[in-house]
């Protein structure tokens, strides 16, 4: 307890590996009882009793909800702590500030006082630590380099394990632990059919009628607890890299929960199509982290920035570092430099130039000092250059300006993937397959969101260029799913457009510099949409998993609760003022309105919100009215519903109560003034301000470091007040729009069924449309077209060139060897052999002629015998008579 | 009638079965009946023992040859036993050429035989079963004893008689040498007759 | 009528002749086996005859006949060894197949 | 003159009409007590198997049972198959039958009642009754019938092989008596029954039961009958014989059984002597009436080992013919070897004392025991046939079950 009141940091790395514990245990318990099960013995028949047996209990589902809600109460103990020491951040930049000053005074000051500016430095030093360990710490976790790497190899070749912990870091874990207990909560509800020893899948058709299974209640829990667990862990992460590790964690979680019944071909091709499709996304993921391994040399979030961004500062703290724009001076605090590196009568200078191709990288051992004190001299070109505070000023000090880009690129790509945006979108739609209450905490309300959430806590990292990118690619995004759910039947997949769509938003929020725009809706948007979700898995589970709203229809009496919470829902994403979704949306759509006003020729990046802002009241409204209103178009669905149980509905009543309330502060109709926003404003980091904070006045900045935010803040606060009314009113007027149409075109009375407008008529009358929106804008084809088929043709060239190419040269090389071996035979046969055999055959010739001799029957030999005996007696009796006779 | 008479009819009677039997054996075809004959050609043999007074000889004769070596033989037969093999007929020729050898052979053992002059010291005891040769003789002699009390008890001398001289030749090594030539056959013959993979057939 | 030692040994020849004969005339492996027999058969009949009429040689000669008749036994169970085996050779006893040695 | 003459002729002539007159007799009781152990085999089998056997022919105990099989038998048409070896198929049934006849010729019924008085008595008899095999080998081969063939092949393998651990069991008692004559054997087992050479020495004893069993097992009786084993060859090597060559083979196989079973007699269980009695029956009450007694005796002995194999045909199940080339040669051909063995070391390394105790100890303690096993059988056969479990009830109860209840 002493070690988490000195760190209360720590609260959120407890909150972090809570569902990990949770996990383990989870799947120790499981392997132990599939151990227990295999061997059969007395022991191990009590011990699979005692871990579950063969029905699936609820004991995982308390397990992991236990985890996470503690996991919640540990995030409010630690966000409580961390509002409590809200000072302490300013108070680490001034002795910082105060730290490389004392440094730099060693070069100037004469060596008898270097025993003093240590002490001091040490002092400094300690304070710094004491008040950075309260939220920050790390621990190495690889080193791949080992003991052999040269000290300067070193620094690049540890990875680190660590936490920072920030407003954005608090925001988050309170945003995903509260969701994702209400969601753990409701899916005890949901996945309640999960607990019969014999589920079976009505989707899936096997030789003998539909697929039997064992209730996968627990797993599904499992999943869940290590998805919370790798989703803490991305939020909390200080590195990119460990970042990247959770994000893969987060990505196979995906894929195990869409996948959940496997078994459905469907599910499996949307498990591995989500799977795929952020490959693609991570792979320029990883292209990024190269870029930044090598070039950089660290991963840690703070040590890039500081990197890559000019200091607000020179190492004295005293002056702003300036450049020279369009014939003027302007501070250059917090930006990314373009400057050349230039070799001056043996000292490095940079020169600084827009053309130039390199960015400086700002490595902590350069020295920094503006030569002239004197800031009315404006004259001089080279106002500000680099001395190297130790000797080794090495070429890291700069890298390839368009290598940054694509690094910032890179890091979008892998966000794209993840949060679907335009073009890896295809595979968030399908995703829905994954049983409810997964689509809700996955795929609406966190892990997509962690897309946003990297590129707004990499935000330093992304140049101009790769802003914009972003701001294209979430308009794009934004307009087109939200043209796609238009037309969407299934009531899940209406849903699933409508993230990628608000995701969109989110994009385009964070690429026209609506950062706090951007992460305020990702808070109020992870609420009203895993209500909306909950709601619709509500409805399905109410009427037995159907999903086609064609099939709904005047549920409203039958499931109150779930009806009137999705009401909520619906008027919190279409923006209805005082709803939280009216103060985020309508801050992005300010922002953008901005963003234009500044940059008149990207005038869609407004344009796109506030029309989609119309489609999508539209879409949402239709989707409720087709589901709860008018005449049930299914009798049978319609029978059989019902209200979804207490531990489904409560969650539902948490969520609409914070999907209203929790952007509010006083006055209510301020969007500034809400408290949400105001935390999230804390946590914004100030090369924001550099990029997007009104040029013109930073540059009135004064020259004191600690007048800059004051000055940054109250501009903004004037920018944006006068920028709100306009956006506000086109966005309630789309709204209202949409509003409109939703009714006449979908309103049903109860008695006749008639809507005021048919939505065949509709729909005949722009076919062309109609069918670019039903096809989901040929994404599937195009990809299919472009990607798929081409690769699938060009394998199989690849395979016929194996076959034909490769393997006649290799074939036709072997039948000239058997050919040149049958001449070099032929001689050998005819004319070596020749010699040898005609010997042998004069040989044989003669031996045959003699063997006639032995004929080779022993039984001649034995006739041979007696006579040969007979002739011996003959002789002998011969021999004997004529020797008688003799 | 004399015992003389007698015994040389049973002679004649036993030695013209064995004769006859014998010849079976050369000319029948049917390597079974050849096998049949050869049995009543060895029970000849061993009733000629009996006449010679070696009822032991005789005794093992039919022990050792019809019961073993004959069965053993008939065995081989049937191990062998098809159709073409069963009988193999050597040609004409070579039956007249065997015909006119055996007959030479025949005639040149008979002539020998009848020419010889045996100077034995005196014709022995004729054969009677009452002086047939007392197999403790035969095993003495096999020890190596040239006399022992054909008293009951082999096994162990009895107290108080003289333990028998010993002999200058006695049969006790060669005795021995046929034990082990029997084993060495016995091992050599489960060697040689171990089934092994079949060659491809020669033309027959 | 006294049936003398040339009586015995003229069946004994008979016997020795007919066994050489059935060795040069049978084509069967077995057969020839059978001929040896006899060829041995012939000669115990001598052996046990001698012993008979000579009294000198009345032990011997049983004696020599017991191991012919033993030898007889060791011989069959090899040359029966030796005639399965030319059968798993060969496919047949016909001993004219054996003609390997033939010049 | 004539009475002169025909008086030498007489004397001349004996030795060898002897031997006629015995094989006559022989022949005759042979032949009878073939019919009776066939009469008592089917009792025996019936008692064994819980039914009666015959009842009618011949009044009370169908004692006549067997002639009438006999006369059948011999009206019977005589069959040669037409594939079978015509002169093969005739030969083979008497060849059988000579070989175990004239085993007869040197088997001792009393002190000087032999047909054939020979010092070599146990080997004469072995080796005529193994030419028996080669009858059965010659039916088998002649019938021309795969079964027969099978059924002779395998007789004549497990005949071959019973035979060395069987003599090598003969050898052992004839190495303690030092002869080979078996009235000379028998003569030495005169007076109480431990000096039956059974009870001898441990070796001895052991060797009778490995002989009996040899036996057994080379008059081809269950539970070695495997050449006739119904369930594989039909009838093994007599498949194809009817009519009087067929009950040749019977006859043969029934002499043979009571051969081996005499020899076991001399050999091991003192021949002719009761046992009970610490004199010979000849010296006490003369020649001709002591002989008559002895001839009973040796009789009832002999056909008391003949009903143990009836016996034990019907109580054991047959063998594998592995397992019964098996026991020969991996078990009982060992155990022999060791016997003779043990049997000749036996005299010379054991004091006297020892010996004698040996005899004693073992003989007496096998009389009581075989004497209360006796007494306890006949107590128990006075008792009133119980109601066995029999099968009819047996079924009744079995149907009764459920399949599930197990219980």
């Amino acid at each position: 307890m002493s070690a988490l009141s000195e760190q209360p940091g720590l609260y959120f790395v407890v909150a972090t590996i809570l569902p990990m514990v949770s996990f383990l245990l989870l799947i120790l318990t499981a392997f132990l009882r599939h151990a227990a099960r295999a061997c059969d013995s007395p022991l191990c028949n009590t011990l699979y009793r005692v871990l579950g047996g063969g029905r699936p209990g609820r004991t995982a589902a308390y397990v992991a909800t236990t985890a996470i809600a503690l996991s919640f109460v540990c995030s409010l103990v630690g966000a409580i702590h961390f509002a409590s020491h809200g000072q302490d951040h300013h108070r680490i930049e001034e002795l910082k500030e105060e730290a490389h000053h004392l440094e730099s005074e060693f070069a100037h000051r004469p060596v008898e006082e270097h025993p003093k500016i240590e002490k001091e430095l040490q002092t400094v030093n300690a304070e710094i630590h004491r008040l950075e360990s309260k939220w920050v710490g790390r621990i190495e976790w690889a080193n791949p380099a080992g003991p052999y790497g040269t000290k300067k190899d070193a620094r690049a070749s540890i990875l680190y394990v660590g936490y920072r912990i920030d407003n954005l870091t608090v925001v988050m874990f309170l945003m995903v632990t509260l969701i994702a207990t209400l969601i753990h909560i409701f899916s005890i509800g949901y996945m309640s059919e999960e607990l019969a020893e014999e589920v079976e899948d009505h989707q899936v058709h096997t030789a003998d009628g539909h697929l039997k299974r064992r209730g996968r209640f627990g797993r599904f829990f499992l999943f869940l607890s290590l998805f919370c667990f790798s989703m803490l862990n991305l939020v909390l992460a200080d590195n990119l890299f460990q970042v990247f590790v959770s994000w893969e964690l987060v990505g196979i979680c995906s894929y195990l929960l869409i996948g959940f019944n496997y078994e459905r071909q469907s599910a499996s091709n949307a498990a591995n199509k989500a799977f795929i499709t952020n490959r693609v996304g991570d792979a320029g993921f990883v292209i990024g982290l190269l870029i930044i391994w090598t070039y950089i040399g660290t991963f840690n979030f703070e040590e890039i920035f500081k990197t890559i961004r000019a200091p607000l500062t020179d190492s004295h703290g005293v002056r702003p570092l300036r450049t020279k724009i369009d014939g003027e001076y302007v501070p250059l605090g917090a930006r990314i430099v373009r400057a050349n590196l230039v070799v001056e009568d043996g000292e490095k200078k940079l020169v600084p130039s827009q053309t130039g191709d390199q960015a400086v990288l700002f490595s902590p051992k350069v020295h920094l000092h503006v030569e002239d004190a004197d800031p009315g001299d404006e004259t001089d070109e080279s106002k500000w250059y680099l001395k190297s505070f130790y000797p080794d000023f090495d070429s890291t000090d700069s890298m390839p300006y368009w290598l940054l880009v694509a690094a910032g690129l890179g890091i979008f790509v892998g966000c794209v993937g993840k949060s679907a945006q335009f073009p890896l979108h295809v595979w968030l739609p399908d995703a829905m397959e994954g049983p409810t209450p997964v689509s809700a905490l996955i795929h609406a309300a966190t892990m997509v969101a962690a897309g946003v959430y990297l590129v707004a806590r990499a935000f330093p990292l992304f140049t101009a260029e790769a802003l914009i990118v972003i701001a294209y690619v979430g308009g794009i995004t934004l307009f087109v799913a939200a043209t796609i759910a238009i037309v969407q039947t299934d009531i899940k997949k209406v849903l699933a457009y409508s993230t990628v769509s608000q995701l969109g938003y989110m994009m385009l929020a964070l690429g026209v510099g609506g950062w706090v725009a951007g992460i305020f809706h990702l808070i109020t948007h992870a609420f009203f949409k895993a209500l909306l979700f909950l709601c619709s898995g509500s409805v399905i589970f109410g009427c037995h998993h159907e999903q086609e709203m064609t099939k709904m229809g005047g549920l409203f009496p039958k499931m109150k609760i779930t009806a009137l919470t999705m009401l909520v829902g619906v008027l919190t994403i279409a923006g209805t003022p005082l709803f939280s979704g009216w103060y985020s949306k309508d801050m992005i759509v300010a922002q953008s309105l901005g963003y234009v006003r500044l940059h008149p020729e990207h005038f869609l990046l407004f344009l796109l919100p506030v029309v989609t802002a119309g489609i999508t009241t539209f879409y949402m409204f239709r989707m409720w009215l087709m589901t709860f209103t008018g005449k049930p178009r299914d009798k049978h669905v319609f029978e059989h519903a019902k209200e979804s149980p207490a531990t489904m509905t409560i969650p539902l009543i948490v969520l609409a109560v914070f999907s209203i309330c929790v952007a509010w502060g006083w006055p209510l109709h301020d969007p500034e003034a809400s408290h949400l926003n105001k935390v999230i404003h804390h946590g914004q980091p100030h090369h924001v301000l550099a990029d997007f904070g009104g040029l013109a006045e930073l540059g009135e900045l004064e020259h004191a470091p600690g007048l800059v935010f004051k000055h940054v803040e109250r501009s903004e606060r004037y920018w944006a007040l006068k920028l709100h009314g306009l956006a506000e009113l086109s966005a309630f007027v789309a709204a209202g729009i949409g509003v409109i149409f939703a009714f006449l075109l979908y309103y049903q009375s109860r008695q006749t069924g008639k809507t005021r407008l048919d939505p065949e008529e509709a729909r005949e009358q722009f076919p062309g449309v109609y069918a670019l929106f039903a096809n989901k804008w040929y994404f599937d084809e195009l990809y299919s077209a472009l990607l798929v088929r081409p690769a699938l043709r060009v394998s199989q060239w690849c395979k016929a060139f194996d076959l034909r190419g490769i393997d006649g040269v290799i074939n036709g090389s072997g039948r000239c060897t058997v050919t040149l071996s049958r001449w070099s035979g032929w001689v050998d046969r005819y004319i070596v052999d020749g010699l040898v055999n005609l010997i042998a055959s004069v040989s044989y010739g003669v031996g045959s002629w003699l063997r006639r001799v032995q004929t080779g029957y022993i039984r001649s030999y034995v006739l041979f015998l007696v006579l040969a005996a007979i002739g011996v007696f003959a002789i002998l009796s011969y021999f004997l008579a004529m020797a008688a006779a003799g | 009638m004399s015992t003389n008479e007698l015994q040389a009819i049973l002679f004649y009677l036993v030695a013209a079965i064995t004769a006859l039997c014998a010849i079976g054996v050369v000319v029948t075809q049917h390597i079974v009946r050849a096998a049949t004959w050869l049995l009543f050609t060895l029970a000849g043999t061993a009733g000629v023992f009996f006449l010679l007074g070696a009822d032991f000889v005789a005794a093992i004769q039919i022990l050792v040859y019809v019961g073993g070596t004959l069965v053993l033989v008939v065995f081989g037969v049937m191990l062998t036993a098809q159709s073409p093999f069963i009988s193999l007929r050597a040609s004409a020729a070579e039956w007249a050429i065997g015909t006119v050898v055996g007959f030479l052979l025949f005639g040149m053992l008979a002539v020998s035989l009848y020419s010889a002059n045996w100077n034995f010291p005196e014709p022995g005891q004729t054969a009677s079963p009452k002086n047939s040769m007392n197999s403790v003789v035969l095993g003495e002699s096999l020890l190596g004893f040239e006399e022992a009390t054909p008293a009951a008890n082999m096994t162990g001398f009895p107290p108080g008689a003289a333990p028998p001289s010993r002999k200058a030749v006695a049969y006790l090594l060669p005795f021995e040498i046929v034990s082990v030539h029997l084993l060495v056959v016995l091992i050599g013959a489960a060697y040689l007759a171990r089934a092994r993979r079949r060659r491809q057939a020669t033309s027959t | 009528m006294t049936v003398t030692l040339t009586h015995y040994l003229v069946l004994g020849a008979l016997l020795f002749v007919c066994g050489a004969l059935c060795m040069a005339l049978k084509r069967n492996g077995i057969g020839v086996l059978m001929g040896v027999e006899l060829v041995l058969n012939g000669a115990n009949v001598n052996f046990v005859a001698l012993a008979h009429f000579n009294p000198a040689f009345a032990v011997e000669g049983q004696i020599f006949a017991l191991f012919v008749i033993v030898m007889a036994a060791a011989e069959a169970a090899i040359a029966l060894a030796i005639v399965l085996n030319f059968y798993n050779n060969h496919l047949s006893v016909d001993v004219d197949t054996a003609e390997e040695l033939k010049g | 003159m004539l009475l002169a003459v025909s008086e030498t002729m007489l004397e001349t002539v004996w030795p060898y009409i002897r031997p006629l007159i015995a094989v006559i007799v022989l022949v005759t009781f042979v032949a009878l007590s073939a019919v009776f152990f066939i009469w008592v085999e089917r009792k025996v089998a019936g008692r064994i198997q819980d039914r009666l056997g015959p009842t009618r022919v011949g009044g009370r105990f169908g004692w006549l049972q067997t002639i009438a099989d006999g006369i059948k038998l011999l009206v019977k048409e005589d069959i040669i198959p037409a594939s079978a070896d015509h002169i093969l198929f005739r030969i083979g049934p008497y060849v059988a039958f000579c070989g175990s006849f004239v085993a007869f010729l040197a088997l001792p019924f009393g002190d000087g009642v032999v047909a054939f008085p020979m010092a070599i008595a146990v080997l004469f008899m072995l080796a005529v009754m193994s030419s028996e095999v080669f009858g059965v080998i010659l039916a088998g081969y002649g019938s021309g019938s795969k079964w027969s063939l099978f059924g002779a092949m395998r007789e004549a393998a497990q005949v071959v092989s019973y035979e060395v651990p069987m003599a090598i069991c003969v050898v052992v008692p004839v190495l303690v008596a030092g002869s080979m004559d078996l009235t000379a054997i028998a003569r030495q087992q005169t007076g109480w029954f431990w000096n039956w050479l059974v009870f001898h020495d441990p070796f001895t004893f052991v060797a009778f039961w490995t002989y009996f069993t040899c036996a057994t097992a080379s008059c081809k009786r269950a539970p070695f009958d495997l050449a006739e084993a119904e369930s594989e060859l039909v009838a093994g090597f007599h498949t194809e014989y009817s009519g009087l060559r067929w009950s040749f083979f019977f006859m043969a196989e029934y002499a043979s059984m009571f051969a081996v079973s005499g020899i076991a007699v001399l050999l091991f269980l003192g021949g002719w002597n009761p046992g009970i009695l610490p004199f010979a029956l000849t010296d006490a009450f003369g020649p001709v009436v002591g002989n008559i007694l002895n001839v009973a005796i040796f009789i009832v002995k002999g056909w008391l080992l003949v009903f143990v194999m009836i016996w034990a045909r019907w109580s054991l199940p047959r063998l594998r013919i592995d397992q019964v080339m098996m026991t020969c040669l991996k078990y009982l051909l060992p155990i022999s070897c060791v016997l003779l063995l043990g049997a000749s070391l036996w005299p010379l390394l054991m004091p006297d004392s020892v010996q004698n105790w040996f005899k004693y100890v073992v003989a007496i303690g096998f009389a009581v025991l075989f004497f209360f096993g006796f007494l306890r059988a006949a107590v128990r056969s006075r008792e009133p046939f119980a109601p066995m479990p029999g099968i009819w009830e047996y079924q009744s109860r079995s149907a009764s079950r459920t399949p599930a209840g197990n219980s």
